[in-house]
């Protein structure tokens, strides 16, 4: 019984500690991206900052919105939080697995999506049916390839328990063979995906201020004090979560296998953060290393993610 | 002008202008028809101008501008007035066969109150629907400190697109970006851009009244802020009107500055929209490195004239600055240093499919489209024209450096020729020109420092202007022509009216016809690769 | 006692026709279920090639009917072919559950059959729950043309509320009961790695893509039929007058709502309804039985199975989301924050109307545009000028688009058209008695049900 | 000077970097390229409001001396008509001054231009000059009653600011100087100063231009867009005065006849370290009374 409340208590201090620096990570991100412009960039820790201030500023809303407009942030912010119980960070497992897996995971990115998508029509304005109509499209065609990502994972490791892949990834690790052609493929089209699902450079610019070329900032436009602060938290928390289930899924170099010492926990956890960090860099380095896409060159790249699971596929069955 | 001559009631020449007077406002279509189809002239401006207290009536100069060899301006001018009490002067509308002059004609309607009778577009431009009707701010009966009423309840009327699912989306004047002022109206089908209408005039400021009330030497102030970025040409075009009329001989020394202050602020210009560029296809990393070098030749700017953005450069019959050995050292070794990174940046920019295919076909401009609408500089050329004023209408030190390097010898004409044929008026294509004009204009300015003459910089004859002279001062920015027409006061010491028709003016029209085969996200990329000015256009 | 059809408007549709329809369609379904699994012979690798039909039958008609849904602008029609949709999921379990049973997986095979009737079983729910909703929408507005409605929301709260729960089961999105029926189809369709055949096991990871394309469309579309019905500024006079729905209607929409939420959060409910009505052995895989036991995928794999306990997913939710109000209103503790009420952000023009905001044609354009092919749309810009052909100055534009296909003129329109006239048929039933409709639902599903324990 | 230590610091960097470009292997330029951006050398310019001085040549802020003004027409002068004068005492207004240095050449006895920018201030009052002394009727009771309040909002804002940027009618050459913050050199990022799309998502309204009249709607809406606490700041010469455009039918002869006005920042164009300073002044980052030089 106790064991379960450990567990317990590790699996909630894990997702407290993910939710807690997602926003770090998006300001190291912007570090590197400053750098790499031969700037300084901000300090690593303005996302906070700047969640503080919107926290404590007053709310301008339109007069054309409704109700989904005003509940959208929370849906949005309390679907990821939830996500994030399920992803197993530091440890291979997450003791809230039982009751979801990764379709869960993906299920509640959906509700989250679908509320934002409706908030960005609700007040009415050109710019957020752009920015809805935008992510419609490239939500529709990141899920086939996100599932089958997930399908050629899980065709691999066994299952779609988050928990039990994670596990069995480690597990592989250790004994040494990582490296399938079938997850080499996924890893490719998981790495599309991620890109595609935070908004990131060649989707999306989260740098942009230009309304006719937005898509996820186009649906936020609205926005402002609390509201606007928990939707860039939910934001920075699903890219955490991307990060990590990346990391922990392709890459689970270093990772404890359970809990029993202390000083494999830490190796856990200071593994992890090294590859979170590394990959977080990678992503902002290759922002920084290529354009905005053309909008219909984006199904292309999509439908290359989902060529690559499709070869994923392929290899695990051939 | 043998078809033409009974109708023309006197002709005058002043340097390389001719005015020819019409006897009857009705001929004005026929008179311009025939020198676009029998001189291959383009209309290059419409000015107007309240000539009431001097000869009793508002005339209006159509200004056309030789195309070829010759440097000549030949300007149709006509006169109207009010028929009777309480109705409007009005001339015949010339659009239908210049679709250009639909600015000028509106422009004119607005701020004279002369009806352009047969121009479609009866919509107000420079004074928008809030401002109550009869106001009429460059006739000389408005007193500039007037403070018209507001009125409320009236919208601009844009062309409402018919069919199921179309929708409208407004932009501005407030934008995302930090850029200057205007609507644009986007109607579309999704993504697809099937009409759009530019409202501009926000930053309509009163420039060419307000000169009316100043010194010639307050109104080179002024003319250095109708468009911040352009300080130079600007300044260059109204100084350069002001010494023709007074036949005055500039030194070379001073020329020569003009001509290497010009070339900077189009450096820094062309750096700064190949970054926007850059950061417009979402490419940060390109525009950090470009807007770096912008900030290098800022800072030189800013080291030999004071000003960042040049301003106080020009003086009326010479400059301002002058240029030590010291001065000069740095203008070379930053332009080098400068030239050196950006050449290292814009072949990594070429190397950058991403890059690279979000600018090819985008926001096409055909040479016709560029012909019809008179489109001038790098749009211009990026489309096919061969137009450039520095070369067309040499001014300043322009005569003694190689401007064109592409008219030296029969065989690099042929090229040119041929290239010229091959341009598809793409933001590729414009962004080629621009990389090609700054790597030109270091060149031109290391020619000019090289044989840089050793004499004053501000002429010492006095300046002998006479009441109500008037000529017209050119000059290329870094976005083309730029026209000004200044006619002196009787005191010779203020302006009596100062026309100012900058490149933006005339190539604004060109936007709407450059999106329409493309789709809602890759406007912003067609706007910078056009490098439009709001302020140059609005006044 | 609400007449719901008043004898004024003969026109419009009923909604309580179209929720029939969506528990008729699976009287249909059910047929094909008792044919295949009676008739089809006894299990023999030999007999996959008839779950291969299936399945290819049933993704190719998902995935085609939800691409008419996602850029229909006629509401009930995009309801229509959203069951198209549906069906072709529910077909797709069926076949799965024929593959698996020719290989004698029989564990999979009820799986893959849970998953389907499970489907039906929650499509019936959602799906006659927005019929009402848009039977609701057009009793009050008078059109069925999206492009005419917007900012119902404001308008019929209870409706726009009742059509948001059942958009989001239809979607698939947790912790509703469409997310269930997805979740065991998806993983019925993972299972297939099981089916000793590779070629089988090749063509279902490519209607694993076919179907996750289509839960992907599927929930942009319903995301444009609910965001541009009930949200932004009413687009006509119709829907700017419109008032809340009767509460009869309320009424019928809050029963089938009430059951997506059950559904969702107690799928055991409707397991055991399934399995006993089916007669499937349960004993191979996990049955929950009590609220919080979790629903596995079929043990016959040799690593840990997936599984979910919707419950205690509710369970989770609710304590995050009292969690984050706690956590921001601590954060936000003595600041006084106040929400002011101003226009929509215009970039200072002003003067914005219903023609500056989107439109379901062009919501659904980007789409539209990839997968263009398969629309063939055709877009006519007609433009007139003042001077002859002197493009510079327009007098006036109009576009003309149209997405006629084959696809619609040869499979959908006859198919369409046979339910509308069954509907039809269906509606002289009605007496306009509101107790009266709820009765021949509960009618039907009874019906349904003991016909299932029967045969 | 900071061009020649430019050149200095780069004259090595750039002869190796042409050899690395006329080598002609594609290949090989790329790796370069490559390597090129790898080392991220920084460029910024570690405090850019007192470490950073302008070139010697530069027009920036201006002394006035006491003596008597032995020309009449000083105030017939100024294009901006800064200057006013009786006689005996000489009035500029720094708001108006478009830093052409007409007056220094026409009355060097008076005029002094500096090559460092002229403050910002937060008071309009701050910026008119009396024949060399501030003029003492500076502090308006209002300022005393706001006080509470502006604390509290240079509180919530310290460390992270969104900026709203609005030309009302300025020339772009204020434009041109808000966008060169961005770039490496000043880098205002860092500061945790940021621009936004939405005026929702602002705390500071930058505003530039003599706030033409085209534009008062606008501007108007654009304010009223934003959440409080909003801070306005008006950028250059037009935003403070008019400027040089003045007050005529067309303009209406600065921001604060619009909006309330928080910080006035001077200048025709006022430099970037100009509207950092005044953005940091604006959240209290920078004490009013540091004034460099």
């Amino acid at each position: 019984m106790s064991e379960t409340l450990t567990l317990v208590a590790i699996g909630i201090f894990q997702t407290i500690a993910i939710i807690a620096f997602a926003p770090l990570l998006m300001g190291i991100m912007r570090k590197v991206k400053a750098r790499t412009q031969k700037r300084l960039g901000a300090s690593v820790l303005q996302p906070y900052y700047d969640l503080l201030k919107l926290l404590k500023k007053d709310e301008v809303v339109s007069d054309q919105s409704s109700w989904i407009f005003r509940a959208a942030p929370w849906v949005m912010l309390v679907a990821t939080a939830t996500a994030a119980l399920f992803v197993p960070i530091f440890l291979p497992f997450s003791p809230f697995g039982t009751a979801g897996d990764i379709l869960v995971m993906l299920g509640l990115f959906g509700l989250a999506r679908f509320f934002i998508m409706l908030a960005g029509l609700d007040v009415a304005s050109a710019f957020g049916g752009l920015g809805t109509s935008r992510e419609m499209m490239i939500s529709a065609l990141v899920e086939p390839a996100l599932f089958l990502t997930i399908f050629v994972v899980s065709l691999t490791l066994g299952g779609t328990n988050l928990s039990s892949i994670v596990a069995a990834s480690a597990g592989q690790f250790v004994s040494g063979v990582l490296i399938v052609p079938s997850m080499l493929f996924a890893l490719i089209a998981f790495f599309v995906v991620m890109l595609a699902e935070s908004g990131r450079i060649p989707f999306d610019n989260p740098a942009t201020h230009l309304e006719l070329t937005m898509v996820h900032e186009a649906m936020v436009l609205e926005y402002s004090g609390k509201s606007l602060a928990m939707i860039q938290w939910s934001q920075s928390i699903k890219q955490a979560i991307l990060l990590a289930l990346f990391v922990n899924l392709f890459i689970p170099a270093g990772m404890a296998s359970s809990i029993v010492g202390i000083d494999t926990a830490a190796t856990s956890v200071v593994s992890f953060i090294a590859k979170v960090l590394l990959l977080s860099m990678l992503v902002a380095f290759i922002e920084t290393r290529t354009a905005k896409w053309r909008l219909f060159r984006l199904p292309d790249l999509l439908a290359m993610a989902i060529a690559s699971s499709m070869i994923g596929v392929l290899f695990f069955y051939l | 002008m043998g078809r033409m001559g009974e109708k023309v009631k006197s002709c005058l020449v002043n340097s390389n202008e001719v005015h020819m007077l019409l006897a009857d406002k009705s001929n004005i279509p026929e008179a311009c028809s025939y020198l676009q189809d029998e001189l291959a002239s383009k209309l290059c401006s419409l000015i107007s101008s309240d000539e009431r207290q001097t000869s009793g009536a508002f005339v209006l100069r159509y200004v056309f501008e030789v195309h070829g060899k010759e440097d000549v301006f030949i300007a149709v001018t006509a006169r109207t007035k009010e028929s009777a009490e309480n109705q409007l002067p009005s001339v015949p509308s010339i659009v239908k066969k210049f679709p250009l002059a639909v600015f000028y004609e509106r422009e004119i309607r607005d701020m004279f109150g002369i009806i352009a009778d047969g121009n479609p577009d009866a919509r107000p431009l420079v004074l928008h629907e809030h401002w109550s009707a009869g106001v009429y701010p460059l006739r000389k009966d408005f007193d500039i400190k007037t403070k018209v009423s507001r009125d409320t309840g009236k919208e601009y009327p844009f062309i409402k697109v018919e069919g199921e699912g179309i929708c409208e989306i407004p932009v501005g004047p407030v934008h995302a970006g930090i850029i200057e002022p205007g609507h644009f109206r986007f109607s579309v089908l999704g993504e697809n851009i099937i009409n759009l209408e530019t409202r501009l005039f926000y930053t309509h400021k009163g420039v060419e009244k307000l000169a009316e009330t100043m010194k010639l030497d307050q109104a080179l102030l002024l003319s250095e802020r109708i468009s911040g970025d352009e300080s130079v040409a600007n300044s260059l075009a109204y100084c350069q009107a002001l010494e023709k009329i007074a036949h005055t001989s500039v030194p070379k020394r001073a020329l020569q500055i003009r001509c290497i202050c010009a070339e900077m602020e189009r450096i820094y210009n062309h750096l700064g929209t190949l970054a926007g560029i850059s950061t417009d296809v979402g490419f940060s990393y390109g525009s950090a490195r470009l807007n770096i070098l912008k900030e290098r030749m800022m800072q030189l700017n800013s080291v030999i004239s004071g000003s960042r953005l040049l301003f106080g450069v020009n003086r009326i019959g010479g400059v301002g600055i002058d240029l030590d050995a010291e001065k000069l050292a740095m203008i070379i070794n930053t332009t080098q240093i400068v030239q050196e990174d950006f050449e290292k940046i814009i072949s990594m920019l070429r190397t950058k499919s991403s890059v690279v295919d979000r600018l090819r076909n985008t926001g096409i401009i055909s040479k016709k489209v560029a012909y019809d609408l008179g489109l001038v500089g790098v749009v211009a050329r990026a489309a096919g024209l061969d137009v450039d004023t520095r070369r067309d209408h040499p001014y300043a030190a322009y005569p003694t450096v190689s401007v064109d390097t592409h008219h030296d010898t029969p065989q690099n004409l042929m090229e040119y020729k041929v290239n010229l044929e091959k341009r598809k008026g793409d933001a590729l294509g414009r962004f080629e020109l621009r990389v090609e004009e700054v790597i030109d204009s270091i060149r031109m300015i290391d020619e000019l420092i090289s044989d840089l003459y050793d004499d004053n910089i501000l002429t010492t004859d006095t300046l002998r202007l006479e009441p109500y002279g008037y000529a017209l001062g050119y000059a290329e920015s870094h976005r083309g022509q730029t026209i000004h027409w200044v006619m002196v006061g009787q005191d010779c010491d203020s302006l009596f009216r100062y026309k100012i028709r900058t490149a933006s003016f005339v190539n604004w029209p060109g936007i709407e016809q450059a999106v329409l085969s493309d789709i809602v996200p890759d406007f912003p990329i067609v706007n910078k690769s056009l490098d439009l000015s709001y302020s140059g256009n609005d006044l | 006692m609400h007449l719901w059809l008043p004898k004024a408007h003969p026109a419009a549709p009923s909604n309580m026709s179209a929720l029939m329809s969506a528990v008729m369609i699976k009287i249909a379904i059910y047929g094909l279920v008792r044919t295949t699994f009676d008739f089809a012979g006894p299990s023999s690798p030999d007999s996959a090639w008839w779950g291969l039909l299936l399945i290819a039958a049933g993704s190719a008609s998902a995935l085609i009917g939800v691409l008419y849904a996602a850029i229909e602008k006629d509401i009930k029609r995009a309801l229509a072919f959203s069951s198209i949709e549906n069906i072709g999921i529910i077909i797709l379990g069926l076949g799965l559950s024929v593959v698996f049973l020719s290989y004698n997986l029989k564990s999979l095979a009820s799986f893959a059959l849970l998953a389907s009737m499970m489907h039906s079983l929650n499509h019936a729910a959602f799906k006659s729950l927005l019929f009402m909703g848009a039977g609701s929408i057009i009793f009050r507005t008078h059109t069925k043309n999206m492009e005419q409605l917007g900012g119902l929301a404001k308008k019929m709260p209870l409706t726009s509320l009742l059509f948001l729960v059942g958009a989001l089961a239809i979607s698939g999105l947790p912790p509703l009961n469409g997310f269930v029926s997805e979740w065991l189809t998806m993983q019925a369709l993972l299972s297939s790695y099981q089916v000793p055949n590779t070629l089988l096991q090749i063509s279902i990871s490519f209607a694993s893509i076919a179907f996750a394309l289509t839960a992907g469309i599927a929930l942009a579309t319903f995301v444009k039929i609910f965001g541009i019905s009930f949200l932004s500024r009413p687009r006509s006079v119709h829907a700017e007058r419109a008032t809340e729905a009767p509460k009869s209607m309320i009424a019928g929409m809050a029963v089938a709502g009430g059951m997506c939420i059950i559904f969702g959060f107690t799928p055991f409910l409707g397991i055991s309804v399934i399995s006993s009505a089916f007669g499937v052995d349960g004993s191979q895989f996990i049955m929950p039985t009590s609220p919080f036991q979790s629903l596995s995928a079929p043990q016959d794999a040799p690593v840990t199975p997936a599984s979910i306990s919707m419950p205690a997913l509710g369970v989770m939710m609710g304590s995050v989301a009292a969690a984050v109000i706690g956590f921001i209103a601590f954060a936000t503790r003595g600041t006084k924050t106040v929400r002011r009420v101003y226009s929509t952000w215009d970039c200072g023009f002003g003067n914005l109307n219903e023609r500056m905001e989107y439109t379901p044609t062009s919501l659904s354009q980007p789409i539209r545009t990839v997968f263009k092919s398969l629309y063939r749309t055709s877009t006519s810009i007609d433009k007139q000028y003042f001077f002859g052909s002197n493009a510079y100055f327009k007098k006036s534009i109009s576009v003309n688009s149209t997405s006629k296909d084959v696809f619609e003129d040869l499979l959908y329109q006859p198919l369409t058209g046979a339910a509308i006239a069954f509907f039809d048929r269906v509606r002289k039933m009605q007496t306009g008695k509101v107790n009266a409709y709820l009765l021949y639902i509960m009618i039907a599903l009874l019906l349904l049900l003991v016909l299932a324990r029967l045969i | 000077m900071i061009c020649e230590e430019i050149i200095m610091s780069h004259k090595k960097d750039a002869s190796g970097l042409r050899n690395s470009v006329d080598s002609g292997d594609s290949k090989h330029v790329q790796t370069k390229i490559m390597s090129d951006i790898m080392r991220d050398d920084v460029e910024t310019i570690k405090d850019p409001v007192n470490g950073y001085t302008n070139s010697q040549e530069f027009r920036g802020s201006i002394t006035l001396f006491d003596a008597i003004p032995h020309q009449d027409s000083l105030d017939k002068l100024c294009a901006a008509k800064a200057i006013e004068t009786d006689g005996r005492n000489v009035r500029l207004d720094l708001g108006k001054c478009i830093m052409c240095g007409r007056c220094q050449q026409a009355a060097p006895d008076i005029f002094l231009i500096g090559s460092i920018f002229e403050t910002p201030v937060k008071v309009r009052q701050d910026l008119i000059r009396l024949s060399g002394k501030l003029d003492s009727q500076g502090q308006k009771p209002y300022e005393q009653m706001g006080k509470e309040l502006k604390e509290k909002t240079s509180k919530i804002l310290r460390r992270s600011l969104a900026i709203r940027e609005v030309d009302a009618g300025s020339c772009n050459g204020c434009e041109v100087e808000i966008t060169a913050l961005n770039n490496a050199i000043y880098d205002i990022e860092r500061f945790g100063v940021h621009f936004v799309a939405s005026p929702r998502h602002a705390d500071v309204l930058l505003v530039t231009g003599p706030a033409s009249r085209n534009m008062e709607i606008a501007l108007r809406r654009t304010f009223e867009a934003m959440p409080d606490p909003r801070i306005v700041v008006a950028v250059g010469a037009c935003a403070c005065s008019g400027g040089i455009f003045g007050d005529t039918y067309a303009t209406t002869g600065g921001i604060d006849k619009v909006l309330p006005v928080d910080i006035y920042v001077p200048g025709c164009p006022p430099t970037p370290q100009a509207i950092l300073y005044g953005l940091l002044l604006a959240v209290d980052r920078i004490e009013a009374s540091k004034i460099n030089g």
